[in-house]
Order: structure tokens, then C-alpha cells, then sequence
């Protein structure tokens, strides 16, 4: 309906190629991002930003990893938030250990840091596939919170097994306020996006999607399934690394190993099916959903109480919360197997061709 | 020495148990090609039936028949499951066919996760004993053998047994009785088992049943061994690396696995452990079936998978 | 004709591939030209397409040789098969559903994309050259096989005629030597198949591709190929020009016998 | 890259290569052509384009092309099958465009008749076709093809790539700079500029000679009229040999220097359409007309919402669209609704039928329902109509902004005169018409007259505000007994576009009034008895319903009424008629097999009805026999109601 695509033509393959085709999605993408820039801050509040924004961008950082994982190459993994962890203890090890380190160095270090290891428990997913791969990933996710709780080294000897990061600042720029917290946050995940869809929509995107799709194809035709897979990994890891490093120098502050445990994989994963597998956009989607979830329930659920007169203990809270997410969850598998971004481009497409239907 | 074999025994002991979570894996992957991560909740699910059944029971009967109680609970516990075996197929797996794999874990997940919010919502969410007269007393045995002998606790003695029977049960299931036959041909070919009249749904029922049974006993076992609380759900966590040691569709390969990796645990966790701050035993069996994982991609029993072109 | 024949490029050696206990191809030879059309052919489960997995290095023979370019080839992957100039299409179409048709071709040329991660990443200058020439070559390739229309449709949406062009086309746009195509026409119907035998004859001449195709059904084959090689139960049981071919009793008695 | 100086000798712009160097000077590096080839639409600027029909035109003349001799192109709209004509013209050549789509045994005639020494042919297709009747042709030296495709085993010497022409021509070029110059020089206003072959409907075709002043004059009128700029966006899909496609993509686009889009294929016309977005667009009314039906039939499957939605703002554009784009008085609230509904269905209508950015679309070449041409307008697509023939470089009249009516052509055009003659023919006059038919001398004077007319053979009428009305074939019209003008196919045409109405044959030559027969269209006629709940058995019942004749004599008195609108044809209202017990049906020979009606054998066949009808009665009992598809015969018969129809006293007459 708001598209209005004629003489929208291109001359050149540049034209052709570049991430939004059609202008009116230019310029809603544009919109949106200036919004959170600029709107978004003149009307969050200081809640906003501790409990939903800033967990929601982290998040979507790291669900676009394992998207760029699970849904672009097709390998499934379970051991997610061991490499968030990883992010975050490396990039603590870079910060403390050389003085000086600037933040963002100390970041993108953390997340090289997880790229290596994620290189290295990838190395599985060249013999197994699917469901095998998916349990050797959770050989990862123990390993790994074992070592950080057991192994003093990472965590510095900190008597408490929780180490804290403090005073950040870019630039001499202080990063304290949730709202310079938040601007730091969304200037990654913008920057990361970008780089995602640029990697998707270029040769290693396609051989990453060659070998999900079709691998002894892809293997017929030249790509190296170790090169694809492992780079895919990397790529992932990185991602997911840097954000594992965002949630705990910027988000939380001082964590300890069970900030990124199993439930957090799971819970990645979660946003990945549910937000659409292969789709940027819907790592956002899906992000957003997990996040404001169990805030809306823990808003409702009460007052609905309330309305038939129950009481309802927190206790009984969580678990009413654990029932609906859990058929929330099965509800969107079944009713939209590809997720919220299929929703999305279904709309997408209906607004190209209104007003027929098809 | 005596203390090695100790700590073997151990191991298969528990690796016992392992199996039995395992086996309920396979059950279900076999039949259903989902890989059921609620298995664990499952167990949980059962276990905590089981001990409040038992306890209201004991109450109702006044206190004097515990056995008669638990019997009745144990029936109860059953039907639960297998109310929960056919809403999950009404509501979930009937609606999921011929979707991936991924999808159908993610699934299972969110079941796991219903599972848990309702039995805790039902059954309460504190630490319930089970209390199905399980000796505790340790035996010690070998004497001869070794000096000071093994010291064998009965109750993993009886645990393991029961596990080994089930085991045997199970696998006369599958083999001799039609329905089992019937399992197995759906898990081969689903169009082709339903082309040759083999109701899908009805085996799907069945089969989860059969797989919360296996939960509900293990449930029992452990339960009575460390009391039914929510950490049970993560014994699933500790069975995964049975079913990928093992293969995924083999009823012996859980068996076998689950030994290997009790007593692997047992083992790195006495003599590895104490070098690198203990706790290692999660991982190690994680990291043994990977290792494995290497050299034999389909698991040790698992079908081979060939790729055409 | 202006292409005319070269000399041997492909010398396959007493070539033998055991699955297990079946043997699925026994002691074959047989050479191939530079620039010709070279058929393989025989009924169903002649082990034709195991031919095939062992010239692009899917399957690895137990025994025999192969020389490529004179050369004796070691155990190579399927990706080092491509990477030496040898492509092929699939019985069975093996597209990428998830990508459109361009994407698809587009994979064909993965092996000419030098640009590393980074640059692909930030999606900088010569990056984007790169795309930008490769996507010349596939439109080409397009144009050449008449897919203009469907060039951004999903593969997964098309009709099968068209998903086997597209198929095509991916090989094509690894500028192999050497062509191989299983079945190229199975499940077409003729008008289908006159299009693709017109594909295959073109690329042939105006590349001067050398193709070898796996056909079941000798009609279509014998009008198209210069020599024809005849298997049966794993064995060869004839090679020359198709009128040979035709001629040798062994053939018409496999055939019969296969139904034919 | 010509410059100032080479052509600063060039005085006035009065041939077609002179245009194209002037934009190539003025504005070099505007688009000029666009194709959409190898995925993009690749662009060649106006100095391209001067840059390579200078090479092609250099080509020619290498080869032996020779001032006056003629270059046949045949293929799909190619940018270089346009540039060859600007090169052939460069020399002083004729080019001559054929219709792609004949066979070769058709473009035999033309061929030969016009002694084509050269050809440009579009690709290996083509070049068949022609080496197929190549020894009956024996002037023709040279066949130059476009798209090498398939064409590397042809070995004869006669045929040349298009590049490799080019490069001849560059060469030929580089060794005598001045040559093409003078030969531009010498090129002279008067010059035949293309040869366009009539589809002679009767006898062979005759080769139209239009000369550069007619074109550029046709071209220059239709610019004014639509005040085109340089900006303009056109499809170029139509047969490059209808003059059309020649007015349109040659002519104007190089008087004005706007842009010309070759679509890819034929299959993606559509797709192509939807990305250029044409800012100027022509079509003629069947394309149109199937552009509508799809629209509908493709709302069928819309939701309850959408299709209220739709069907509301429909009604609202039909009751205000067309006055808007007319810039006519419309109310506050309409306007309101009309901007609503251009929001949320006009707009991305227009979108998806790729007409969003079109300022003029033009239809001619025959009749456009009003239903049809009223819906574009309504949904703000400023479609019109327009006029003309070959022999008049399809410039005759057209319908100024602000003017626009369903039933007329237009106004006469810039520079152009009409009179009707006596008999109702149309006769024009201007600068457009053409220079002769090509030997044929003896047609050349029939079609023009002492005073130098062009007799068109259309008979029509200027109607109240000076627009002219065509209403048949100058031969089909008759006279009524009071001399009044009698056009049955104007009216009958009026009649069959109301939709219960499928065929009507009218009689009154030499009579003193106007009669009809109908046939109702069961598909339509049906549904609306249905809605109503009346039940019939089979055509013939439904015909003979009091309910129906009712509705077919409210049709005829609409049109009655607009009948009477214009002095010429009020007299040609149709006083009386029957609706026909039985279709009337090729099988029985009462319609030809394209189902033109055989007018002669009906009345004939039904004269007892006919005498009815004038005879004054009431009703009339009638049997015929029919031929059944499997073959078998029976009889129809049925007792016909006559019914009169109301008719209207003249708007000039009365008061």
C-alpha cells in the first residue's frame, strides 16, 4: 500500500545489489534507526533502559550471531552462552591484565577471543550433523562453566567467583548513565547489523546458506565445507562473543559464570526460532520477544489474579510463567514454524501488491 | 586396587540410572525422530507424582500401609504420564509433522518447560522424600578378593537391577510384541508405516507412555536417592552424552553408553578431579562423547548415514 | 562443426568401487577428449552415476587410476575436483531452496571470489567490484540459458524443468573443462528435453566445454554425443561412436533385458 | 564524441540525424535509449547513440549502401534496430520496418515490392526467414543481424554482426572524417525519412512514404499539445512497423529527446512496465481492456474488507475522479474522499499496474467502451484518445488535457484540417500527410484529392465543441429516407458496449426510421434476472421476459438519448425493436467466424420480423431452424413482443 516501486529501476549491478532495493523500505529502515537515536531517549525512562532496552539490543547482538549459525549455515548449537561467557571473561582478562586497554579494543578482543574457541569446538561439526552437533555444542557450554567457576585464573582469584568491571568510558567519555549505556549498545548492534547483512548477502553468505541448504551440492561446486563451516563459527562466535562482553561490562556489571549458563543457549536459541531462522530482522524480532515476555507476564499475571481475587504467590508466578512461555514457545512453532520475520515479509509482500491479494 | 573397582562399580551403578533417562531418549527418537530435551522434566514430572501421590495415599490409608501407598501412587504417577503422553501428542506433535529437527527440540523445550511450571504448580515446588523401602545400608563384598573389600551401597545394587530389567523389558518390547514392531517400522518410515495401516498417533501415545514410565521409574530411583526437587530436570543434561555415545536410535547403545559414561565420570572425577578443582564430571562426560563423536559419527550402535548424490 | 576434437584429457584406469560387499563399478576404463560429448549410458543401476561420484571425487574407487591432464590424480574432494576445472549437475536436483535462482548461480562462482572476510564484511570497494564483475558473468549465463524471468524467484518455487536449467547454469558458471551431467533430461518432456539438448550442444560449442552425460534413455544421447560408453551391472559392455554402440548385440541384449 | 565544430555546418533541424546530433551536442549525456538486458537497464546517452549511428550509418555506406536505396529492419524494439533507421536516414537511405511476428512467406511481398538492398534483423530467427526466401529476392546484398546467438556456423559472406559493422563504419569513418557530414549536409527536410507497409485489409499492401517534415511536424504538434518534455519515460513494445511505435519511440522521442525502454522480452513487458514506470505511455484498447478485467477478477479473491473498500472508493473515483483530472468544480468532501482513496487503492493500483508516474497515456485504432476509458481516468490516469492513419503519421486529431470525452477523438491536432465531405467522409489536410505511396502513383490519387485532401474512409461528424466523432466506415454508412445520416455500426456499437447487450443489427437505409434487432448476453442478462428472482428456462424464455425487454428498451433509450445529442446522427435513433428468440451464431452463417454480423443474410433471413417492425406491429410469431453443436437440427420458435423505444427531439432543433 505504501509502495510506490515504479521507476524505481536500476542502470547499474551496484544499484542492483545494494541492501534495500526498493526506496520506501530505505527510508523506513532509516526512520527507525534515527528513532532509536533520537525519539527513544527523549521518552525511555530510566527503567526502560535497565530492564528492557539495553537487554533487548545485547541480546539481539547475540541472537544475530547464532542466526548467522543456525540460520544462514545450518549448523544448530545449544552451547551459546558459553561463548557469551568467554566474551565476557576474555574481554575482563584484556581489560584488567593491560592497562590501558581502551574499551572497545577490549570488547572486539573478547569477542576474537570467542571466535577462536568457537573455531575450535566447531571443528565437530565437520563429522556430525544436526542433533549430534547440537549436543557436542553443549560440550562447550559445561566446559565452559566449569572452567570459569573452577579455574581462578579467568576470574582473577576474586574470593566471591563474581568479577565486576567498572567506570567505563570511550574516548574519555563516561559510560554510566543507562542512557549512554543504551546509545552504546545501539551503536554496535547498528554497526553489527550491517556487517551481518553485508556477510549474508555476499560469496560467504551464500556458501555459508549453500552448505545449510544442500552441502554435498555445495561441496560439488567448489566450497570447502571446513572453510564455510568453521568461518561460520568464527563469524557466530564473534558476534556473540562481543555481546556476552556488552552484557557483562555494560549490562549487568559485575556477573558471575551463571549469567551465560545453559538457559541462556537455550534461550538464544529460542530467539532465533521464534524471531525466523536466516533473517536478520527477525534476531531482532525474536530478541524482543524473549525479553518482554516474562515483564509482561510478571506485569499481568498479578493484576489478573487480582480480578478473580487469587493471590498469587511469586513462586506460583514463575511458574505460570514457565507454562506460558513454554506454550507460547510450542504455539509459535506450530502456528509459524519460520518465525515472526515470515510474518513480516508475508506482510511486506501483501503491501507490495495491495490492493490485490496476491 | 579394591578401591579402583569401587569406584568402577560406582560408576556403572550410576551409569545405570544414566540409561534409564537415556533409554527414554531413544524410545522417543526412535518412534517420533524428535529428540525429546523434556525428557528430563519428565522425570521430574513423574517423580514429583509420585512422591505426593504417596504421601496424600499413606495419609488416606492412615499412616499403617506404605507399601499399598506407593503401589497406588505408582498406578496414579502412571496415569498422569500417560495423560501428559496424549496431550502432548494431541497438542504438540500431531501439529509438528514433517517439520525439522530443530524445530521439533525447540519444541520439546518449551514442553519441558510446561511440564515443570505445572508439576511444580500442582505438586509444590519444595524437596519431597520417596520412600519406596530401598535399603541404605551399604554391603561390603569381595572380601576375599581385596583387603578391606568393596563397600556396595544395596540401594544402587537394587536401583541398577531394576534398571537392568526394565531394560530387558523394554527391549522384548520392542522386538517380540507388535507394538513394538509397531514403533519401530513408524520410526523407519512414517508415510510407509501409515500406508501399511499403522495408526501414527495411536504409536506416538504409546510410545511417549512408554517413555514416561521409564521417566517415572527413574524418577522413583533417584528421588529416593537424593529426594525429588527441581534439579532433577537437569539429570536430562547429564544423559545426553549416553544417547550420542550410544546412537541415537539404539535401545543397547543407551545401555552401554550409560555405562561407559558412569564409570568414565566416576573415574575422571577420582583421579582427574583433584587436579583442576573437581566438578569436571558434566563436562568430561560431554567431552568423552564428543571425542567419540569424532571417530564415529552415528554413535556407537547408531545407523551408518550415507549421503547420496 | 568448427570445435574440433582433442586430445585425451580424462583416462579413466580399470576403475573399481565396492560398497561394502556390492560391487558397484568393476575394472572400467574409458578416456575422455578434449571438447567432445561423451555419454555414458546403460539401464537403471548400471552403476552410471557411480561413475560420476568417482570423476568428481564422491566416491573414491578401491582400485584403478585416473589421469586428469596426464596427470595421475591422488584422492581428491569433491571441491578439489571443482577447483581443477570439473563441474557438474545432479540427477536429483540439488539447488539451495532457500536462495533465488541468481544466488544460486551466483554459488558457481565462489571459486573465482578472492575478496576476504573483511572486506566482504564491510562490503568495501574491491569487494563489491568483485560481486559486481561476477554478477556480469552470471547475467550472462542467464541470458544464455533464457531464465531472464525467473532470475530472483526462489528456487524452491519453480517448475522442474526450469529448476534443472538453473542447475545448469550453476555449473556453467564455474567455466569447468569439464562438464558432467547426470541425466540431464530425465523427467522433461520433449519439448523440455530438445531445449536442453540445444543448452548442452551450445555450451559444448561456444565454450568448447568437454561434456560427459549420464543418460538411461539412448535415444536422446546417441543424436547428441560423439562417443558413447555402455554400462551394465557395473561393467562396461561397449564404447565407440553411438552407431557402434548401436549396432554391438551386447548393448540391444542389455537393453532388452532391462526393458528397453 | 561529435562536437560544436564538426557540425556547426549543420544549419536547422529539419531531418531526423540532425536532431539526434543536436541533442548529442546540447545534451550529451542525457539517456536516450534504455534496454533491460543482463539483469539492469543498461543506458546508451544521445552521444552514444550519435556515436554509433554515425559508426552504423559509415557501415552502410561501406558496404555499398547508397543514397535512396532501402534498409529493411525486422525484430522485436531493439536499440540498435532504432539507431539503424536514424543511420540509414544519415545517408539518405529509407528504412523500411516489417512486422517481427510474420512468417517469411509474408514478408516476401514487401520485400521485393520495395526492393530492400540491406537488412537489420534482430537475431538468428529472423536471419532463417529471410535466408529461407532469399533467392526470391534478388536485390537483397546485405543482412546485418543484432544478436550473434546461434550464429557462429553461418558461413555466408553476406551476413555481417551488427558490431562488426560498426567497426567497418568507424574505420570507413576514420579514413574520410567528412564523408558522413556532407552526406547529413545533403539530407533534406523533403526526404522520404521511413517507409511504413500498410496492412492492406484490401489487396496487397502499399508502402507509405512519410517524409522527415511530416514526422517531425506530426511529432512536434503531439509535443505541444501534451507540452512533452525531455524528461519522459516510454515503453517501447508496439511493432516498430505501425506507425505508432514510429510516431511515439522514433519521431517524437527525437524531436523532444525524451527516453525510450526497450523491455526485455516478451514475457516480462509487464515487469518491465511496473519498474520504468512510464511517464508516457500508448496502448491499444484490448491491452487495456485486459489490464481491467484482470484487475477485477484478481479483487474476486480479495477479503470482505478490501473488496468493500475497493468497490466504495470505485464508486466514489467513477462519481468524482474523471472531473478532478479534468480540474473540473468537484465537492470539499468528495475531494477529501478521492485524496483518501488515492491514498489507499488508486494509488497502489496504479502502482501495480506500473502507470503511477504516466502524465499521458493515448488508446486509438478502434472503439473504447466508455465503462473502460471512464475507469483509467477515474483512477487518475490521464488516458486519451487520439486519431490518425499511417498515410497521416497517425496524427490527425487528439484530445487536449481538459477536453476528454469517451466517444470522440479529439480535437484536430496543430497544422491539420478537416472537412467532412458530403457522403460523411472525413477528409484532413496538414504538413503530416504523406509523400506518396511507393510506385503506385494511381493509389496515390485516389486517396488524395484535387485540393489536396486525404480521404480517410472514415465517415464521421465534428460534434458541438468542435471535436470529431468517428462513427463508421465511410462505405457501411447510409442514408435514411429523409436523408438523414444512417451509421449502424456507430450505433450498434453504442449498443453492445452496455453489457446485457452481446450483438444488435440495426436497419433503415431508404426507410424512414431506424429499427433493431438485439441478442442479450445470457451470462449477464441471467445474473440479473436471478438477482431479481426471475426464472427462465434457456436463452429463448429469458429473451421473451417483459422484465428483460424492459431493461434492453432502457438501453436503448440511453443511447437514444445521446443520439440526439448531435445534430449529425440524431436521426439514426432507433425508434422500434425485438429481442432475438436465438443467438444469432456462425453455425448458421448470420455471423462470420470472427463474428462480424453478415448483415445482408440476416435481414434476409428475418424478414418477417423486419416487416413487423416497420409494418407497426405488436408482436410477431417466428420459427427457425438451428444447427445444434453435435450437429443435429431443430426449430426455435417464439411469439416477439416489438417494443418502442423512446427517442428524443434534436438538441439543435428544439427551443
Amino acid at each position: 500500500m505504501i509502495y510506490r516501486e515504479n521507476g524505481q529501476f536500476k542502470t547499474t549491478y551496484a544499484a542492483d545489489q545494494q541492501i534495500f532495493t526498493i526506496a520506501q523500505d530505505k527510508v523506513f529502515v532509516l526512520g527507525v534507526i534515527a528513532f532509536a537515536f533520537i525519539g527513544i531517549p527523549l521518552l525511555a525512562d530510566e527503567y526502560m533502559f535497565r530492564a528492557i532496552l539495553i537487554p533487548f539490543l545485547i541480546l539481539s547482538l547475540a541472537a544475530l550471531g547464532v542466526n548467522l549459525l543456525v540460520g544462514y549455515c545450518g549448523q544448530i548449537t545449544l552451547g551459546a552462552g558459553a561463548f557469551m561467557a568467554i566474551g565476557a571473561y576474555a574481554a575482563y582478562n584484556f581489560m584488567i591484565r593491560i592497562d590501558g586497554m581502551p574499551l572497545i579494543f577490549g570488547l572486539l578482543l573478547g569477542g576474537l577471543a570467542s571466535a577462536g574457541m568457537g573455531i575450535l569446538f566447531g571443528i565437530p561439526s565437520l563429522r556430525v550433523r544436526g542433533l549430534y552437533l547440537a549436543v557436542a555444542t553443549l560440550a562447550a557450554q559445561f566446559f565452559c562453566d566449569w572452567a570459569f567457576l573452577r579455574l581462578g585464573w579467568f576470574t582473577n582469584y576474586s574470593s566471591s567467583g563474581s568479577v565486576s568491571i567498572s567506570n567505563l568510558s570511550v574516548f574519555g567519555w563516561g559510560i554510566d548513565s543507562p542512557l549512554e549505556k543504551y546509545l552504546f549498545c545501539l551503536c554496535f548492534i547498528v554497526v553489527f547489523a550491517f556487517v551481518a547483512k553485508n556477510l549474508t548477502r555476499a560469496s560467504i553468505g551464500r556458501q555459508w546458506m549453500a552448505i545449510r541448504d544442500m552441502d554435498v551440492a555445495a561441496e560439488v561446486i567448489g566450497i570447502r565445507p571446513m572453510w564455510a563451516k568453521l568461518s561460520a563459527f568464527a563469524v557466530s562466535s564473534f558476534f556473540v562473543g562481543v555481546a556476552g562482553a556488552l552484557w557483562g561490562f555494560v549490562h549487568l556489571g559485575s556477573w558471575e559464570p551463571a549469567a551465560f549458563s545453559v538457559d541462556r543457549s537455550f534461550q538464544l536459541l529460542f530467539m532465533v526460532i521464534i524471531g525466523g531462522m536466516g533473517s536478520i530482522l527477525g534476531s531482532f524480532f525474536g530478541a524482543a520477544f524473549i525479553v518482554v515476555l516474562p515483564i509482561f507476564l510478571n506485569q499481568v499475571l498479578p493484576a489478573l489474579g487480582h480480578l478473580f481475587g487469587i493471590e498469587i504467590s511469586t513462586a506460583g508466578i514463575s511458574h505460570a510463567e514457565l507454562i506460558i512461555f513454554g506454550s507460547l514457545i510450542v504455539f509459535f512453532l506450530i502456528v509459524e514454524p519460520h518465525g515472526l520475520a515470515r510474518l513480516w515479509s508475508i506482510a511486506k509482500e501483501k503491501l507490495r501488491l495491495w490492493p490485490f491479494p496476491h | 586396587m579394591g578401591f579402583f573397582v569401587e569406584t568402577l562399580i560406582g560408576g556403572l551403578m550410576a551409569g545405570m540410572l544414566y540409561s534409564l533417562v537415556a533409554l527414554g531418549f531413544v524410545l522417543i527418537f526412535k518412534a517420533s525422530g524428535v529428540f525429546n530435551f523434556a525428557q528430563g522434566a519428565m522425570v521430574l514430572f513423574a517423580a514429583l507424582a509420585m512422591a505426593r501421590f504417596s504421601e496424600w495415599a499413606n495419609i488416606a490409608l492412615g499412616g499403617d500401609n506404605l507399601f499399598l501407598a506407593n503401589v497406588i501412587a505408582f498406578f496414579a504417577a502412571g496415569v498422569v504420564m500417560f495423560i501428559a503422553a496424549w496431550a502432548i501428542e494431541r497438542l504438540v506433535l500431531r501439529n509438528l509433522v514433517n517439520q525439522e529437527g530443530a524445530t521439533l527440540l525447540m519444541a520439546t523445550l518449551g514442553i519441558a518447560y510446561v511440564l515443570e511450571g505445572i508439576g511444580q504448580t500442582i505438586f509444590g515446588s519444595e524437596v519431597y522424600p520417596i520412600n519406596v523401602g530401598m535399603p541404605k545400608d551399604p554391603v561390603i563384598m569381595f572380601e576375599s578378593l581385596f583387603e578391606g573389600g568393596i563397600m556396595i551401597n544395596k540401594e544402587d545394587f537394587i536401583a541398577a537391577l531394576i534398571a537392568a530389567i526394565l531394560v530387558a523389558v523394554l527391549t522384548i518390547f520392542f522386538q517380540k510384541t507388535p507394538v513394538g514392531r509397531a514403533l519401530r517400522a513408524v520410526a523407519d518410515d512414517h508415510q510407509a508405516a501409515q500406508s501399511i495401516g499403522i495408526p501414527l498417533n495411536r504409536t506416538w501415545v504409546i510410545v511417549w507412555f512408554v517413555a514416561g514410565l521409564v521417566a517415572l521409574v527413574a524418577g522413583i530411583i533417584w528421588g529416593s536417592k537424593l529426594g525429588v526437587q527441581f534439579s532433577l530436570a537437569t539429570v536430562a543434561m547429564r544423559a545426553l552424552p549416553v544417547v550420542i555415545l550410544g546412537g541415537l536410535t539404539s535401545v543397547p547403545g543407551a545401555i552401554v553408553g550409560g555405562l561407559i559414561i558412569g564409570v568414565g565420570e566416576k573415574l575422571s572425577e577420582v583421579y582427574l578431579g583433584p587436579y583442576v578443582g573437581g566438578g569436571i564430571e558434566i563436562w568430561f562426560a560431554y567431552m568423552l562423547a564428543l571425542v567419540f563423536l569424532l571417530f564415529r559419527p552415528q554413535g556407537l550402535f547408531g545407523e551408518k548415514i550415507i549421503d547420496r548424490v | 562443426m568448427s570445435r574440433k576434437i582433442g586430445d585425451v584429457i580424462l583416462d579413466l584406469q580399470n576403475i573399481s568401487l565396492r560398497f561394502g560387499g556390492v560391487n558397484a563399478l568393476t575394472d572400467i576404463s574409458f578416456d575422455v577428449r578434449e571438447h567432445e560429448v561423451r555419454a555414458i549410458i546403460g539401464p537403471n543401476g548400471a552403476g552410471k552415476s557411480s561413475m560420476l561420484n568417482v570423476i568428481n571425487g564422491v566416491y573414491h574407487p578401491q582400485d584403478g587410476k585416473i589421469m586428469y591432464r596426464g596427470k595421475e590424480r591422488k584422492k581428491m574432494e569433491p571441491h578439489m575436483a571443482a577447483s581443477t576445472g570439473i563441474a557438474r549437475t545432479f540427477q536429483n536436483i540439488a539447488l539451495f531452496k532457500g536462495m533465488s535462482v541468481l544466488d544460486n548461480i551466483m554459488t558457481g562462482r565462489n571459486l573465482k571470489i578472492k575478496s576476504n572476510l573483511l572486506l566482504q564484511a564491510l562490503w568495501l570497494g574491491p569487494a563489491q567490484k568483485e560481486e559486481i564483475e561476477h554478477r556480469k558473468k552470471v547475467e550472462e549465463i542467464i541470458d544464455f540459458l533464457e531464465i531472464q524471468h525467473i532470475r530472483k524467484t526462489p528456487v524452491g518455487r519453480l517448475p522442474y524443468g526450469l529448476q534443472k536449467r538453473v542447475d545448469l547454469g550453476r555449473a556453467l558458471a564455474m567455466e569447468p573443462q569439464i562438464l558432467l551431467l547426470d541425466e540431464p533430461m530425465a523427467g522433461m518432456n520433449v519439448e523440455e528435453k530438445q531445449d536442453m539438448c540445444r543448452f548442452i550442444l551450445d555450451v559444448n560449442d561456444q565454450f568448447g566445454t568437454t561434456i560427459v552425460l549420464i543418460e538411461h534413455d539412448m535415444g536422446v544421447v546417441m543424436d547428441i554425443s560423439d562417443r558413447v560408453v555402455v554400462l551394465d551391472y557395473g561393467k562396461k559392455i561397449g564404447d565407440g561412436v553411438p552407431d557402434e554402440v548401436r549396432a554391438s548385440p551386447e548393448v540391444i541384449k542389455a537393453y532388452l533385458g532391462a526393458g528397453h | 564524441m561529435p562536437t560544436q565544430a564538426n557540425y556547426a555546418a549543420l544549419d536547422g533541424l529539419h531531418t531526423f540525424p540532425r536532431l539526434i546530433l543536436h541533442h548529442a551536442i546540447t545534451r550529451p549525456d542525457a539517456p536516450a535509449i534504455r534496454e533491460k538486458s543482463l539483469g539492469i537497464w543498461q543506458t546508451w546517452t544521445w552521444s552514444d547513440v550519435a556515436d554509433r549511428v554515425r559508426a552504423l550509418a559509415c557501415g552502410l555506406s561501406a558496404l555499398g549502401f547508397k543514397r535512396g536505396d532501402n534498409l529493411a529492419i525486422i525484430g522485436d524494439n531493439r536499440p540498435h534496430l532504432y539507431m539503424m533507421m536514424a543511420a540509414a536516414q544519415s545517408v539518405g537511405g529509407v528504412p523500411v520496418p516489417l512486422y517481427q511476428d510474420a512468417v517469411a512467406g509474408e514478408m516476401l511481398f514487401v520485400l521485393q515490392d520495395a526492393e530492400v538492398r540491406f537488412a537489420l534483423v534482430e537475431d538468428q530467427e529472423q536471419v532463417d526467414k529471410l535466408l529461407e526466401i532469399k533467392d526470391q529476392l534478388p536485390a537483397l546484398e546485405h543482412i546485418v543481424y543484432d544478436d550473434p546467438r546461434g550464429m557462429r556456423h553461418y558461413t555466408q559472406t553476406f551476413l555481417h554482426d551488427v558490431h562488426e559493422l560498426m567497426e567497418m563504419g568507424r574505420i570507413h569513418d576514420r579514413n574520410h572524417p567528412d564523408f558522413l557530414n556532407g552526406e547529413i549536409e545533403q539530407g533534406h527536410f523533403d526526404d522520404v525519412s521511413v517507409m511504413l507497409y500498410t496492412s492492406g485489409t484490401t489487396g496487397k499492401p502499399k508502402g507509405v512514404c512519410q517524409t522527415h517534415a511530416s514526422f517531425i511536424a506530426a511529432a512536434r504538434g503531439g509535443i505541444e499539445v501534451d507540452r512533452l518534455t525531455a524528461d519522459e519515460d516510454i515503453l517501447s513494445y508496439l511493432p516498430m512497423a505501425w506507425v505508432g511505435d514510429h510516431l511515439f519511440s522514433f519521431a517524437q522521442a527525437t524531436v523532444a529527446g525524451f527516453t525510450i525502454n526497450c523491455p526485455e522480452s516478451g514475457e516480462t513487458v509487464m515487469t518491465d512496465l511496473r519498474e520504468i514506470g512510464p511517464t508516457y505511455y500508448f496502448a491499444p484498447p484490448r491491452v487495456f481492456e485486459g489490464l481491467l478485467t484482470s484487475v477485477m477478477i484478481r479483487m474476486e479473491d480479495a477479503g470482505k474488507i478490501k473488496q468493500k473498500l475497493f468497490h466504495h472508493f470505485m464508486a466514489v473515483a467513477k462519481r468524482c475522479g474523471a472531473d478532478i483530472l479534468d480540474g473540473k468544480p468537484v465537492s470539499g468532501a468528495d475531494r477529501l474522499q478521492y485524496w483518501l482513496g488515492n491514498l489507499l487503492i488508486y494509488g497502489p493500483l496504479r502502482n501495480v499496474l506500473g502507470m503511477n508516474r504516466i502524465r499521458v497515456a493515448y488508446t486509438a485504432g478502434a472503439a473504447i467502451g466508455p465503462e473502460l476509458f471512464s475507469f483509467y481516468r477515474s483512477i487518475g490516469i490521464n488516458l486519451k484518445q487520439l486519431y490518425g492513419q499511417t498515410e497521416t503519421c497517425a496524427y490527425v486529431c487528439l484530445q487536449p488535457d481538459g477536453h476528454v470525452k469517451s466517444d470522440t477523438v479529439g480535437a484536430p491536432a496543430p497544422g491539420v484540417e478537416i472537412k467532412i465531405a458530403d457522403n460523411g467522409e472525413v477528409l484532413v489536410k496538414g504538413p503530416m500527410l504523406l509523400k506518396g505511396y511507393y510506385k503506385r502513383p494511381d493509389a496515390t490519387a485516389e486517396s488524395i484529392n484535387a485540393d489536396g485532401y486525404f480521404l480517410t474512409g472514415d465517415a464521421g461528424f465534428l460534434d458541438a465543441d468542435g471535436q470529431l466523432k468517428i462513427i463508421d466506415r465511410a462505405k457501411d454508412v447510409g442514408k435514411l429516407s429523409n436523408g438523414g445520416m444512417f451509421a449502424p455500426n456507430y450505433i450498434e456499437n453504442k449498443l453492445k458496449f452496455f453489457q446485457f447487450i452481446k450483438e444488435a443489427v440495426c436497419f433503415g437505409s431508404n426507410r424512414d426510421m431506424v429499427c433493431a434487432f438485439i441478442n442479450i448476453d445470457v451470462g449477464a442478462v441471467g445474473n440479473w434476472a436471478e438477482r431479481r428472482g426471475i426464472a427462465y428456462a434457456g436463452y429463448t424464455d429469458l429473451a421473451t421476459k417483459p422484465q428483460v425487454l424492459e431493461l434492453i428498451r432502457e438501453c436503448l433509450e440511453e443511447v437514444n438519448e445521446a443520439l440526439a445529442g448531435d445534430v449529425m446522427v440524431a436521426d439514426s435513433q432507433v425508434h422500434r425493436f425485438l429481442v432475438l428468440h436465438k443467438e444469432l451464431d456462425p453455425d448458421d452463417d448470420e455471423l462470420t467466424r470472427t463474428r462480424k454480423v453478415r448483415r445482408n443474410f440476416v435481414s434476409d433471413k428475418y424478414k418477417v420480423l423486419i416487416d413487423a417492425l416497420y409494418e407497426g406491429k405488436a408482436s410477431q410469431f417466428i420459427e427457425t431452424e438451428v444447427k445444434f453443436e453435435d450437429g443435429r437440427r431443430g426449430k426455435v420458435s417464439a411469439d416477439l413482443k416489438i417494443v418502442d423505444a423512446r427517442t428524443f427531439p434534436v438538441a439543435g432543433k428544439t427551443a
